[in-house]
C-alpha cells in the first residue's frame, strides 16, 4: 500500500549514491535499491537524511529503512534490525603518496579524517585515540577536501567510496595505504537497518536480496560500476 | 528517558563548553573591536569609508553564517594546494586548525551584526556631550575612549546582551568544520549511545545556564549607570 | 598683541582671548561678518543681539568649536595656527595647539551637556584627569572644592539624569572650572531651565563674576548682563553694532538698533 | 579570470539545483514566516490578556525558545516533534502520518520565529496609545472588530521593523535544515561543491543568492514600511 | 424613569442620559459615592470641579467605559443591563446592548485619540459604516458635512499627525457627531491644546450646543461653562456638592466649597 521509504546519507557517497546534476540520485546503490524494490513489489521513495541522525531518523518512524552503505554492527544492532548484508568492502586508510605509513603505527602524531557516527570514527577511537588527532566530519566528502587541502595528514574511509575520490585530480595525491580489518568494527558488511518491530519487511529485504542475487540482476548492475565481486566472501 | 550515559560523558562535555566558551567570547571580544570602527565610520566619516563599513554590514548580515562559515573553511582550503609555498610557511600550523577559521568567521559576523548597532550608537549620544569634551580639549582619541564609546554604550547594552547571546547560539554550527563544542559533545552522545533526545535536552538545558548568565552580566552592567529609561 | 601675555597676568593686563576681524559663512550665508573683542584678565564681557544675530556661532569660534572663514583668534596670548582650506575657508593647522588651548577656556552650554554616563563629581574631575594629566587624587580634591563652590557637594555621587535642570547648569559651571580656565565662555547658560531655577544659577555665575574670573557671556537676561559686566556688546546681524559699558549700552547707545532692542526686551 | 570560468561552467551544470534549492528555501522562509507571525499575534494577546498560567507557559516557550541553540530546536523537533505527534496518532487510533522535509521545517522554524514574533508584536501592541483602542470602544466597536479596524493596523508600523528584521532571520536559519539533511539551498550547494569539487565557487554561488534574497527583500519592506507609516510624521532622523 | 423614553423625541421631554446613585470604587478607593444626573435632549450639562473630583470617572462610568460599583445607567431610554461579579462589583450582563448604546453617545477625549493610521475622513466615517452599518457612500457624504461643519472640510484626506492640536479636537469632534448621537460627551476637550488653539474648539462646541444637542462636559473653563450649559454641576469628593443653573452655581451657590472652588479658579 504505503510507499516505502529509504533513507540514505544527503550528500554524496559515490559511487553507491550521489545528487546528480539533473537532480537525481544516481549510483549502485540507488539501482540495487530499485532492484530490491520491484522484487519486493513495492513502491519506494529516496529520502535523504543527515547520516548522523538517521537511525533517530529510522526510529522515529521518518523513513522506513536505511539504505545507505551502513555496515551491520553489533552495537547498531542493539538499536534496529539489519538485513542480510548485501554488499562488503573493506575499511582503508589514505594518505599522500610522499607520506610513508607501514602499519597504524606510523599515525603517531597525525591528524587523522573520518566521518561521523561512522564505523570508521569507531575504528579510530578504538585503535587511535591516543597520540593523533582525529578530526571529525559531518560529510564523507569534507574529510576528503581536508586531505587534499593539507589540513588532515590520513583519512579513514571505506575502500570502494575512496576510489572516485582518487582518481580525481585533486585525489591523485593520494594513495591507499592500507587495508583495514576488524570485524567487531567493521562488522559482516552492509545491509538495510530496518526497524525492531517491522519483521515483515525484514523479512521481506531478505527474499529481494536473496531473489536478485539469484537471478543475476544484482551482477548485471554491479558490472556497470565495479570490476570485481563486491559482495564479498559469503557469511 | 535514560541518563546513565551522563556521568560517562561529562569529562567530555566539560571539554566542549570550555571550547563552546573560547570560541564564544573570542568572536565577541574581536567582533567588537571590529564593531566599533565599524559603526564609527558610518557616522563620522569618511564618506568612502562609511559607504565599505556600510556594504560590509549589508554582505554579512545577508548571507548566513552558515555558508560564511564553509566558504572560509572548506573555500579556501580548496585552493591552499595551488599555492605549494604555503606549507612550508610559517601560518600554515594556523591554516590547518579549524578553530581560527571559526573564530575569524563568527568575529566577522559579530562584528556586522554590532557594527550596525553600533552606528545607531554613536549616533544616539548627544551632540553637546561630545562638544562638551571637544570643548575641554580633548583629543579625538580621548574623547571616543571616555565620552562617546561609553555614552554610546550605555544605550545599546540591552542590544548587545541579545547579539551576545545570538552569537553563543550560533557556536554549534562549527561542528561543521570539525570544532566540538557542547553542542558537537551532544552529537557525539547521539551516534555512540543512539539515545535520541536525552544529549539534546541536555545541551539545551546548559545553552539555558550560559543564555541567563549572560543576560545577568549584562543586566548588571547596565545597572552600574543609571540610566533614563529607569527613572 | 602678542606681547599683552609677556607682561604676566595681573588683572587687566594680559589678553585672555583676542578676536580680530572675525568672519563665519555657512555656504552662503554670512552669520558673522568682521567681529572683534578683547577680553583683558578679569573682564566680564556680555554678549547681546537677538536670536540669530550670530552670539552663539561667535562663542563657538573663539573655542574653535566652529572653524571661522576669515579673522584671526589669539587664546592666552598664543595665536591659533590656520591654513587655508579649499573654497577660502580656513582649517586648523595644528590639532594638538588647538586641543591645548581649550583647556584655558571653560565653556558651559546652554543645555547643560553633562555626561550622563559619569556622575556629577566624575564629570568634574574628567578633564582635569585625562586631558591636564593631573593626578586623580588630587582632580578629586580640587573637584570637591568646585562643587562646593556651586553648592553641589552633596550630590557629587549622583548621576545627572537625577538632578533638576539648575543643579545640572552649576555642575556644568563647576566641571568648567575645574580646568582653571583663563576665561569661561558661557552660551546663554539659563535659557534652557525653568524660571524658578534661573537665580540659582545667575547666582553662581554672579559669584564667579566676583572673584575676577574672566568671563564672555551670551545671555538674554539683560539685568543681569547690565549688575555683572565690565562691556557689553551688541551683535547685530553679524557685526558688532554697539559695545561699551553696561550703562551706556542700555541707557545712552547711540545706535538705533540697540536702543530698540533694549527696549523690546525689557 | 580561472574563478569566472569554473564559476559559470558550475553555474551551467548545477543551475537548476541551485534554483530547486533557492526554491525550497523560499518556501520554508515563508511557511515558517506566517506561522511565526500567526503564534507571534496569539502569543501576544495571550501574553497581555491571557490567565495566569497562559502568562506562564508562554513566558517559558518564548524563554526557552530564545535561549536554546537553534539547531538543537530543529533536531528536537524533527526528531521528536514527528515521534511525539505519531505516538499520539497511533494511541488516538489514527495512521501515523508522514510529516514532509518541508513540513517539519516549516513548524520548526515558525515555532522559533513565533517565539521572537511574540515579543515583537507585544511590544507593539503596547505601544498603540491607550486612547485609540477607547475611541474604538466608545463608538460600540465589538472587540474582533476593534481589533481587525483599529488595534491591528495602529499596530503594523510599530512592529514592522522587527518582523522585517524577522524575515532576514528566516530566510538564512532555513541554512540550518541543512544540518538535517533537508536539501534547501545551503545543502544543495555542498552537494554540488562535494561532487564538482568547485568548493570556493558553489559557496560564492550561495553567498550571493542568499544576499539576492536580503537585497530585495529590503527593498519590499522599505516600501511596506512607507506605506504603513505614512500617517505617522517622520521621524528626525538622529 | 423608564417612561420618559415612551414620550417620543421632542426636545426636553426625552432622557438622552439619565444616571442614578452611581458609585465607583478602585479597589479601597471610593472615587464616586453616589452621584446622579439627567440629561434631557436638548441639555447642555457642564461638570465641573477639582482635579481628582472624579470628573473623568463619571463620564466614563456613563459610558461604560469603566463599570460602576453600583448603580444604574439609562441610555435613550433603555436600561443597561448589569449583572453582580465576586467582590461587590457589577459587570455588564449584556456585551451586545453595551455596544449597541454607546452608539448614542459620541465621546470626544482629551486626547483627541484619532486613528492615526487613517486619515481625517476616514476617521470620520469609521464608525458609521463599520459599528453602524451605513453604505459608504452615504457615510463619506455625512462625513465630508460634519468636516464642512467644524471647518476641516479640505484637511480631510489629511493625516491626523499633520494636524495641529487644535484641528485633531475639532477632527475628533466631527468623528463623534458622525454617529448621530443622542447626547455628546466631552471629557476636558480642551486641556490639552495650546492656549491659542482654545477658543477655535470652544467654538465649535458652542456652535454643537446652539443646535440643540444634548452635552455633557467636564471643563476647567469656567467662562464657557457659564455661557453655554443650561445646567452646571459641581462635583466634589465623588458627590455632587452643588447643581443648578449656571448663575446660581457661579454667583449664588450657597455650598461653600462650590464658592470656593469657583472663587479659585476664576
Ligand atoms: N551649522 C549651521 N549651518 C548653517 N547655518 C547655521 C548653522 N549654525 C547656525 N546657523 C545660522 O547662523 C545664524 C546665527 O546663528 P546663531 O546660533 O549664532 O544665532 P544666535 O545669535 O545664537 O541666536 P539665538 O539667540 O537664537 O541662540 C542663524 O541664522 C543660523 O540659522
Ligand atoms: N484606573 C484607576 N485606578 C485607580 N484609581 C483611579 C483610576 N482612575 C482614576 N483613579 C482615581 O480616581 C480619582 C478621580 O479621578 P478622575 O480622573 O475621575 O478625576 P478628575 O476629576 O477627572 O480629575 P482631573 O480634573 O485631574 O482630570 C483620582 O483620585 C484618581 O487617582
Ligand atoms: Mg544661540
Ligand atoms: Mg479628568
Amino acid at each position: 500500500n504505503a510507499e516505502v521509504r529509504l533513507g540514505l546519507d544527503s550528500s554524496n557517497y559515490e559511487p553507491f549514491y550521489s545528487r546528480s546534476a539533473d537532480g537525481n540520485w544516481t549510483g549502485w546503490e540507488i539501482e540495487i535499491g530499485d532492484a530490491l524494490c520491484a522484487a519486493m513489489q513495492e513502491d519506494c521513495v529516496w529520502v535523504p537524511i543527515a547520516w548522523d541522525g538517521i537511525i533517530p531518523a529510522l526510529t522515529a518512524k521518518k523513513i522506513d529503512a536505511i539504505l545507505g552503505s551502513m555496515s551491520i554492527t553489533e552495537e547498531r544492532k542493539k538499536t534496529i534490525n539489519f538485513s542480510d548484508k548485501y554488499y562488503n568492502t573493506p575499511a582503508a586508510l589514505i594518505a599522500p603518496k610522499g607520506l610513508s605509513i607501514e602499519s597504524i603505527d606510523d599515525l603517531k602524531g597525525k591528524k587523522i579524517g573520518v566521518q561521523v557516527s561512522s564505523t570508521h570514527s569507531n575504528y579510530v577511537e578504538k585503535y587511535l585515540s591516543d597520540g593523533t588527532d582525529v578530526k571529525i566530519y559531518q560529510d564523507f566528502n569534507d574529510h576528503n577536501q581536508d586531505l587534499f587541502a593539507g589540513r588532515v595528514d590520513a583519512v579513514v574511509a571505506d575502500s570502494l567510496a575512496l576510489a572516485p575520490f582518487l582518481e580525481s585530480a585533486e585525489g591523485s595525491c593520494c594513495e591507499i595505504k592500507l587495508q583495514l580489518n576488524d570485524e567487531e568494527v567493521f562488522g559482516i558488511g552492509v545491509g538495510a537497518g530496518i526497524r525492531k518491530e517491522d519483521t515483515d519487511l525484514l523479512a521481506k529485504f531478505n527474499a529481494a536480496i536473496a531473489q536478485i542475487r539469484a537471478d543475476g540482476t544484482y551482477d548485471e548492475i554491479s558490472k556497470k560500476y565495479f570490476n570485481f565481486d563486491i559482495y564479498g566472501g559469503s557469511n | 528517558m535514560v541518563w546513565d550515559w551522563l556521568p560517562e560523558y561529562l569529562p567530555k562535555f566539560v571539554d566542549g563548553l570550555w571550547v563552546t566558551l573560547q570560541l564564544f567570547s573570542l568572536s565577541i571580544f574581536f567582533g567588537f573591536l571590529l564593531a566599533i570602527p565599524i559603526g564609527l565610520v558610518q557616522v563620522t566619516g569618511p564618506k568612502w569609508l562609511g559607504h565599505i563599513a556600510r556594504g560590509y554590514c549589508t554582505l554579512f548580515r545577508g548571507t548566513p553564517l552558515l555558508i560564511q562559515l564553509w566558504l572560509l573553511y572548506y573555500g579556501l582550503g580548496s585552493v591552499f594546494p595551488y599555492y605549494p609555498g604555503l606549507r612550508e610557511s610559517f601560518i600554515w600550523p594556523i591554516l590547518v586548525e579549524a578553530f581560527p577559521y571559526a573564530v575569524v568567521a563568527f568575529s566577522l559576523s559579530v562584528a556586522a551584526y554590532e557594527g550596525h548597532v553600533m552606528k545607531g550608537a554613536f549616533q544616539s549620544v548627544p551632540k553637546g556631550e561630545l562638544q562638551a569634551g571637544r570643548a575641554f580639549g580633548m583629543s579625538n582619541f580621548t574623547l571616543l575612549r571616555r565620552v562617546w564609546l561609553p555614552r554610546a554604550l550605555q544605550n545599546v547594552l540591552p542590544t548587545l546582551a541579545g547579539e551576545a547571546v545570538l552569537t553563543l547560539k550560533s557556536v554549534p554550527l562549527a561542528s561543521t568544520i570539525t570544532i566540538f563544542g557542547v553542542y558537537g559533545v551532544g552529537s557525539i552522545v547521539r551516534q555512540e549511545t543512539y539515545r535520541v533526545y536525552e544529549p539534546l535536552l541536555f545541551v539545551g538545558f546548559i545553552y539555558i545556564c550560559l543564555t541567563g548568565l549572560i543576560v545577568v552580566l549584562f543586566r548588571w552592567l547596565e545597572n552600574r549607570v543609571p540610566s533614563e529609561s529607569q527613572l | 598683541m602678542q606681547k599683552n601675555s609677556e607682561l604676566g597676568r595681573s588683572h587687566g593686563e594680559t589678553t585672555a582671548v583676542h578676536v580680530e576681524d572675525l568672519h563665519k559663512s555657512y555656504g552662503s550665508l554670512e552669520v558673522l561678518k568682521g567681529v572683534s573683542l578683547d577680553a583683558h584678565d578679569g573682564d566680564v564681557i556680555s554678549i547681546i543681539g537677538s536670536s540669530g544675530s550670530g552670539k552663539s556661532t561667535f562663542l563657538r569660534c573663539i573655542n574653535l568649536l566652529e572653524l571661522p572663514s576669515a579673522g584671526s583668534i589669539t587664546i592666552a596670548g598664543e595665536a591659533v595656527k590656520f591654513k587655508p582650506a579649499k573654497g577660502g575657508e580656513m582649517r586648523a593647522a595644528d590639532a594638538k595647539q588647538i586641543q591645548r588651548l581649550r583647556t584655558n577656556l571653560g565653556m558651559v552650554f546652554q543645555s547643560f551637556d553633562l555626561w550622563r554616563h559619569m556622575t556629577v563629581l566624575q564629570n568634574v574631575i574628567e578633564a582635569p584627569i585625562h586631558v591636564l594629566g593631573m593626578s586623580k587624587a588630587e582632580a578629586i580634591d580640587k573637584g570637591e572644592a568646585m562643587l562646593q563652590r556651586v553648592g553641589l557637594y552633596e550630590k557629587r555621587d549622583q548621576y545627572p539624569a537625577f538632578l533638576s535642570g539648575g543643579q545640572q547648569q552649576r555642575a556644568a559651571i563647576a566641571r568648567a572650572l575645574a580646568i582653571e580656565p583663563q576665561a569661561m565662555l558661557f552660551d546663554e547658560p539659563t535659557s534652557a531651565l525653568d524660571p524658578e531655577l534661573v537665580s540659582e544659577v545667575l547666582k553662581v555665575i554672579q559669584s564667579i563674576a566676583e572673584e575676577g574670573r574672566t568671563m564672555i557671556l551670551v545671555t538674554h537676561e539683560m539685568a543681569f548682563a547690565r549688575d555683572v559686566s565690565s562691556k557689553v556688546i551688541f551683535l547685530d546681524q553679524g557685526r558688532v553694532e554697539e559695545e561699551g559699558a553696561p550703562e551706556m549700552v542700555f541707557n545712552n547707545s547711540s545706535s538705533e538698533r540697540c536702543r530698540a532692542f533694549v527696549k523690546s526686551v525689557h | 579570470m580561472d574563478f569566472f570560468y569554473s564559476t559559470a561552467n558550475l553555474l551551467y551544470e548545477w543551475g537548476p539545483n541551485f534554483l530547486r534549492g533557492l526554491s525550497a528555501t523560499l518556501q520554508i522562509a515563508f511557511g515558517a514566516y506566517l506561522l511565526g507571525l500567526t503564534i507571534g499575534v496569539l502569543g501576544a494577546m495571550g501574553k497581555i490578556h491571557g490567565g495566569k498560567y497562559l502568562k506562564l507557559s508562554l513566558e517559558i516557550y518564548t524563554t526557552i525558545i530564545r535561549a536554546v541553540p537553534e539547531l538543537v530546536l530543529i533536531l528536537l523537533l524533527y526528531y521528536a516533534g514527528t515521534s511525539l505527534l505519531n505516538q499520539s496518532l497511533e494511541a488516538f487510533g489514527y495512521n501515523p502520518v508522514d510529516i514532509s522535509g518541508v513540513a517539519a521545517g516549516v513548524v520548526v522554524l515558525g515555532l522559533v520565529q513565533g517565539a521572537y514574533a511574540t515579543e515583537i508584536v507585544r511590544g507593539a501592541l503596547l505601544a498603540v496609545p491607550k486612547g485609540e483602542t477607547e475611541a474604538g470602544i466608545a463608538f460600540g466597536m465589538s472587540k474582533s472588530k476593534l481589533f481587525r479596524r483599529i488595534t491591528l493596523p495602529a499596530m503594523i508600523p510599530l512592529a514592522l521593523p522587527g518582523l522585517a528584521n524577522l524575515w532576514m532571520i528566516v530566510t538564512k536559519d532555513t541554512a540550518l535544515l541543512a544540518v538535517v539533511g533537508f536539501e534547501e539551498l545551503a545543502l544543495v550547494t555542498k552537494q554540488a561543491a562535494g561532487k564538482s569539487r568547485l568548493f570556493l565557487e558553489a559557496f560564492t554561488v550561495a553567498a550571493f543568492l542568499y544576499l539576492g534574497i536580503t537585497l530585495i527583500s529590503n527593498q519590499i519592506f522599505k516600501l511596506l514600511e512607507r506605506r504603513a507609516t505614512r500617517g505617522l510624521p517622520k521621524l528626525e532622523q538622529v
